[in-house]
């Protein structure tokens, strides 16, 4: 009969109205400057570089390697190496970037520069209500604004900092007991004639 | 005489609505002036306590008179041309034959009438006006009203008879398709 | 007719003979600055009243340079572009080009990422299929009801992937030889609930719309696709099936291990918009079936076979076509590789864009208002069809 | 109680009585004018955010919630913005014929409020031939959305207008012919002559309204239907059909004239559901016996809201219909059935007379309910050939 579908719809609709006040699944906004959902682990939005301990100017996990700069899709990153080397986390002396700017305006946010980092450096932030206001200037963020401490890393994501720091952790004992070994190595010239003379 | 405002308000939108409908070069603007005087006409009505007249006038005229003047004038192109002189009066001698006859019908018809012998104007005491109205349609002028309506639909039938025009299969309208629809058929796909 | 009163633009009307003198044509742009183009596309219509006898498309509004700016970078720089093609469905964008490189590569995929490849293809069609119902019915003038309950149900599959991939509709997931990250923890139960309620909400949206008597008069008889024009035409995807042909991709290459699973094609009979809706319908009715048997099936394993080279892929010399089932119609990709680290010719083959060829055919003798519809149900995404 | 019920009229009355003698009569038109400007306003104000909550209640959203509290002053806050914006008239306008639309559209709509009698002894004008008047003023509309479209001289303003008139002269029939046997059962044109027709209760706690008749009810859903399409409202809003046609006739317009065809269109919803209310829900009586000690323009605002509610919930919940559809509906469903509905209720009326079984209620009842379901049945199907043939979709092996 003319009318029973739509009849259907009204009881559809008026269904809704009615249990939006009762379930929550009903009414599924989120008033957002107040409320906001949490965000998930994965969540990506721009990147920035991790440094360890308190000082980016020393920290600074980056070794200027330019593969993200390669890597980048849109090509927004920029990179110019430090003209001296400095020891990094296991005590290699490695570049640090002299330079290095990432064209916020250009950036889409896809991840890969921290995909492919090997250095575990460039990792990818939670921030999303940024804005500015002008284009060239605030769009253009420096290694100063990008530096991120890994507290902050830890924090925004756990378990991958967890299992990073675990690597790292490992790799700086193994190399301490390389150097432990070497000095121990170093010294043993010393040693062995008392070995000699033992023998 | 304040009184009398509402009265000459409505006057005055009649009569310069059809002033306007006569003068104004644009014919749409013409339709809607008149529109204007067909309503300004119904106020002057409904002054007169003559509310079922005043209401018959705004639907007829301004509902459906106006409108469909204003179809008449879109669907002819009639919007778009511009009048000439020459157009707008052929004749000028037989406009004025023709607004002296019309004049002289209506100021005697005016003279003549009771109401202007009369002192003061009685008004008659009617009560429920509409429902009279009805009962006299229905009674004493049903034969008219039947030949009205009998009338009414003669005309619209023809209008409908007027209006059906067979219609080319408008989808096959399209060159390009009509080929492509053949080409189509001819390789026999399916 | 009455077009009197209007400025005409009279080249296009001089290109058309009227069938009699008595009436006039009116040409109206409809778009690019329009509410119901999907976005910015145009539509040069010529009208008699209110019947459209002429409709020519006008796109590349949006276009990006897509295949150029792949053919400048390495193969793994281009995968982040695919997911702005059908900007709806990033996963089964990325899912095409990247089995296009392993064609081209002779790259092998995991088990385990194949099954997430097919999970998260199957949740892209669902939510697909159901906004494409919101939108047809925001175009058939339904004021944002149907739209808000499939966004509903949207919302929760771009949780998903959202914490499977980091980015809800860009998501850059999948990767020639197998896929970026392994699920996060307790991702597959959460999947697993969403697509259990999934059924009770397609009955619930069915409710709403299939039965209704205005959308079954909008929708049925209007833009009818013969199955020899779809054909013909190119058409693929649910547009192409609502006319009868009896043509999924997933059944016809099998391609991942679609083999695997136990699932029907349905079939419309008359191809019209009433038809394209139903068949949508009734394949997220499928999909879910495929997520169930997927998410329960999915074994433990690697996701990416280690020894793809992600960064500085050099292929051999040589050129792969390479296509999936999207939610759209066969999405494919065909690159040529001279052996060096870019693709040396990258080319699409959009679904949007060609489906969107028989436009005018279905348009023809219908209204304005059922232009709309038909352009709706044919379901484009301007970012894949001017590319 | 009954100072409760009469009380806008008494203070009315005092009010009036400040004024001089000589200006009385003014005084009391003006303070019956600014009392309707004043309710009906208000009531457009908070119509406006009701149908936007209540829409996105529907919609599982929660609609306007940040100006005031609860988003109460969301009116305010618009009204606001479409004063400050910028009044756009193209420079290939009519620009007399653009600027009057909007306020030739409003003034009709606002004259219709003075014929609604809004409680016991409340309406302004008792008019003889009211309902006449009402749709005399409801079809003076038509011009108004005419002007709109022509003088915007845009492509879609002149689709949307022609639609727009297509669409009102073709409901204002069905409109009227719904109305016809209220009109003969009353005996009246006058809507307080029709209220209190209306009045007492069958058995003693059914109220003798017109919708609980069969042919009430039928002319009830008719009116329903018709006043839907008589307001442009959603889902026969084909006139600014947003997605076909931009806004329709009122593409060009912005500002205060878009302000004004907005009021318009809510006011015209407002001048429907009032006349519903009037002529099928027993205008301002209450609905059960112990229920009379409420005010009686309660029961009217009570009985109008949930009218406006339906308005909202269709259009939360329809897609539109074609121009065609819509034209079919009238002319092939909507006019047949109204006439039919004539016939029904003339056997209503009259049947007791004829004796024998036809005296008895139920009787009546079955006879009209008979003659108005078949045709229901055979017309619905005439109109919509589709229905009722479900469609099969065969699966491919």
């Amino acid at each position: 009969m003319l009318g029973s579908g739509i009849i259907k719809g009204f009881i559809e609709t008026g269904r809704n109205f009615a249990e939006s006040y009762f379930v929550p699944e009903r009414l599924t906004t989120v008033q957002y400057p107040e409320e906001q959902l949490p965000p998930h682990e994965n969540t990506r939005t721009i990147p920035f570089l991790v440094y360890d301990a308190s000082d980016p100017a020393v920290g600074l996990r980056c070794t200027a390697c330019q593969i993200c700069e390669q890597e980048c899709p849109p090509g927004c990153i920029r990179i110019v190496k430090d003209t001296t080397k400095k020891p990094d986390f296991v005590g290699k002396m490695q570049f640090q970037p002299a330079v290095f700017e990432i064209d916020i305006s250009v950036c889409m946010g896809c991840g890969i520069c921290a995909e492919v980092c090997p250095f575990d450096s460039i990792k990818m932030d939670h921030v999303f209500n940024l804005c500015a206001v002008e284009r060239l200037e605030s769009m253009l963020v420096r290694k100063e604004r990008l530096a991120k401490s890994n507290d902050y890393f830890r924090s925004i994501h756990p378990r991958e900092a967890r299992e990073i720091d675990a690597q790292r952790g490992e790799e700086k004992a193994k190399a301490e007991a390389k150097t432990r070994a070497a000095a121990a190595a170093k010294a043993s010239p010393a040693t062995n004639p008392v070995c000699g003379a033992a023998a | 005489m304040p009184n009398n405002i509402p009265f000459y308000l409505a006057a005055a939108v009649t009569l310069g609505g059809a002033i306007a409908a006569m003068s104004l070069r644009n014919l749409v603007h013409c339709a809607l002036c008149a529109a204007g005087a067909f309503a300004g006409l119904g106020a002057i009505y409904l002054q007169l306590g003559a509310e079922f007249v005043a209401a018959a006038q705004v639907l007829v005229y301004v509902g459906a008179i106006a409108m469909l003047i204003v179809f008449a004038i879109l669907l002819t192109r009639g919007g778009k041309v511009k009048l000439t002189a020459r157009q707008t009066a052929p004749n000028r001698f037989v406009g004025f034959l023709i607004v002296l006859l019309v004049c002289a019908s209506l100021a005697g018809s005016i003279l003549r009438s009771p109401s202007l012998q009369a002192r003061t104007l009685a008004l008659p005491e009617v009560t429920a006006p509409a429902q009279r109205i009805g009962e006299n349609l229905m009674t004493a002028y049903v034969l008219p009203l039947e030949t009205v309506g009998l009338l009414l639909t003669a005309a619209m039938l023809g209008a409908v008879v007027l209006a059906i025009r067979e219609e080319p299969e408008a989808r096959l309208r399209s060159e390009p398709t009509a080929q492509r629809r053949q080409a189509l058929e001819e390789a026999n796909i399916s | 007719m009455i077009s009197a009163e209007i400025h005409n633009d009279t080249s296009a009307l001089a290109e058309f003979e009227p069938a009699s003198l008595d009436h006039d044509v009116l040409e109206v742009a409809m778009g690019p600055h329009h509410p119901s183009t999907h976005g910015v596309f145009r539509m040069d219509l010529v009208l008699d009243g209110e019947t459209v006898v002429k409709l020519k498309p006008v796109f590349g509004y949006l276009h990006r340079n897509h295949e150029k700016i792949a053919e400048q970078n390495g193969y793994l720089a281009a995968i982040p572009y695919t997911d702005r093609l059908d900007y709806i469905c990033s996963m089964t964008n990325n899912w095409a080009y990247v089995l296009t490189v392993e064609k081209l590569a002779g790259i092998t995929v995991p088990e385990r990422a194949e099954y997430i490849r097919v999970i998260v293809g199957e949740l892209t069609r669902l939510f697909n299929h159901v906004c494409l119902a919101g939108f047809l019915l925001q175009d058939m003038g339904a004021l944002g009801t149907p739209l808000m309950y499939a966004f509903r149900e949207r919302e929760k599959i771009l949780d998903l992937f959202e914490a499977l991939s980091g980015s809800r509709m860009m998501c850059n997931y999948l990767r020639f030889g197998g896929c970026r990250c392994d699920f996060p923890e307790g991702w597959i139960a959460r999947a697993g609930e969403v697509v259990s309620n999934f059924s009770a909400f397609l009955d619930e949206f069915e409710a709403l719309l299939t039965d209704n008597e205005i959308l079954q008069a909008r929708a049925q008889g209007v833009g009818v696709l013969p199955a020899a024009l779809a054909i013909n035409a190119g058409v693929t995807g649910p547009s192409l099936r609502a006319s009868g042909v009896d043509y999924d991709l997933r059944k016809v290459d099998k391609y991942g291990i679609y083999a695997r699973f136990e699932f029907r094609v349905p079939l419309g009979k008359n191809g019209d918009v009433f038809d394209r809706y139903m068949v949508r319908i009734l394949e997220a009715r499928e999909s879910l079936k495929i997520l169930e048997a997927a998410l329960a099936a999915i074994p433990e394993g690697p996701i990416l076979d280690p020894k793809t080279k992600l960064r500085g892929l050099r292929p051999k010399a040589g050129e792969a076509y390479g296509r999936i089932e999207a939610p759209k119609g066969e999405l494919g990709f065909y690159l040529i590789s001279d052996g060096g680290p870019k693709p040396y010719r990258f080319r699409v083959r959009p679904p949007s864009l060609i489906n969107l060829t028989i436009l005018e055919d279905l348009c023809l003798g219908h209204t304005v208002a059922d232009v709309v519809v038909i352009l709706g149900s044919i379901d484009i995404v301007l970012g894949e069809v001017d590319r | 109680m009954n100072w409760l019920d009469q009380i806008f009229v008494t203070s009315g009355h005092q009010l009036v009585s400040l004024a001089p003698a000589s200006l009385q009569p003014a005084a009391s038109v003006l303070l019956t004018i600014a009392a309707i400007m004043a309710v009906c306003g208000g009531c457009f104000a908070l119509t406006t955010i009701i149908e936007r909550k209540g829409l996105g209640r529907i919609q599982n959203r929660r609609g306007p919630n940040r100006v005031g509290p609860c988003g109460l002053f969301q009116p305010l806050a618009d009204g606001l913005k479409m004063l400050t914006k910028e009044d756009i008239v193209p420079s290939s306008a009519d620009k007399a014929a653009h600027f009057l639309a909007p306020i030739i559209l409003t003034v009709p709509i606002w004259l219709t409020f003075s014929l609604l009698p809004f409680g016991r002894n409340m309406a302004a004008l008792n008019l003889d031939s009211g309902v006449l008047f009402f749709f005399a003023l409801g079809s003076a509309t038509e011009l108004a959305v005419f002007m709109a479209g022509w003088s915007s001289q845009n492509k879609y303003s002149v689709l949307g207008a022609m639609r727009a008139i297509a669409q009102m002269i073709s409901y204002e029939v069905p409109l009227a012919l719904a109305t016809v046997p209220v009109l003969m059962l009353a005996g009246s044109l006058s809507l307080v002559d029709i209220v209190q027709a209306q009045g007492g209760y069958a058995l003693g706690f059914v109220p003798r309204w017109n919708v609980l008749t069969p042919w009430g009810l039928v002319g009830f859903g008719l009116f329903l239907t018709a006043a839907t399409a008589e307001s442009n409202r959603s889902p026969f809003d084909l006139p600014e059909g947003e997605s076909e046609l931009i806004a329709g006739y009122l593409t060009e317009y912005s500002g205060f004239k878009y302000a004004l065809f907005f009021l318009g269109e809510y006011l015209g919803l407002f001048a429907v559901s009032g006349l519903g209310v009037t002529l099928f829900l027993g205008g301002w009586r209450a609905p059960l016996p112990i229920l009379e000690w409420a005010p009686s323009w309660f029961w009217f605002g009570g009985k109008f809201s949930a009218l406006i509610f339906v308005f909202i919930w269709a259009r939360g919940t329809l897609p539109r219909l074609r121009l065609d559809q819509l034209l079919n509906l009238a002319w092939k469903f909507l006019v047949p059935m109204a006439l039919i509905n004539m016939l029904a209720a003339a056997i209503w009326h009259l049947s007791p007379q004829w004796g024998g079984v036809f005296t008895s209620p139920p009787m009546r009842w079955l006879l009209t309910a008979a003659m108005l379901v078949f045709p229901y049945v055979w017309l619905g199907r005439a109109v919509n050939p589709r229905a009722g043939a479900k469609r099969e979709y065969a699966y491919a092996e």
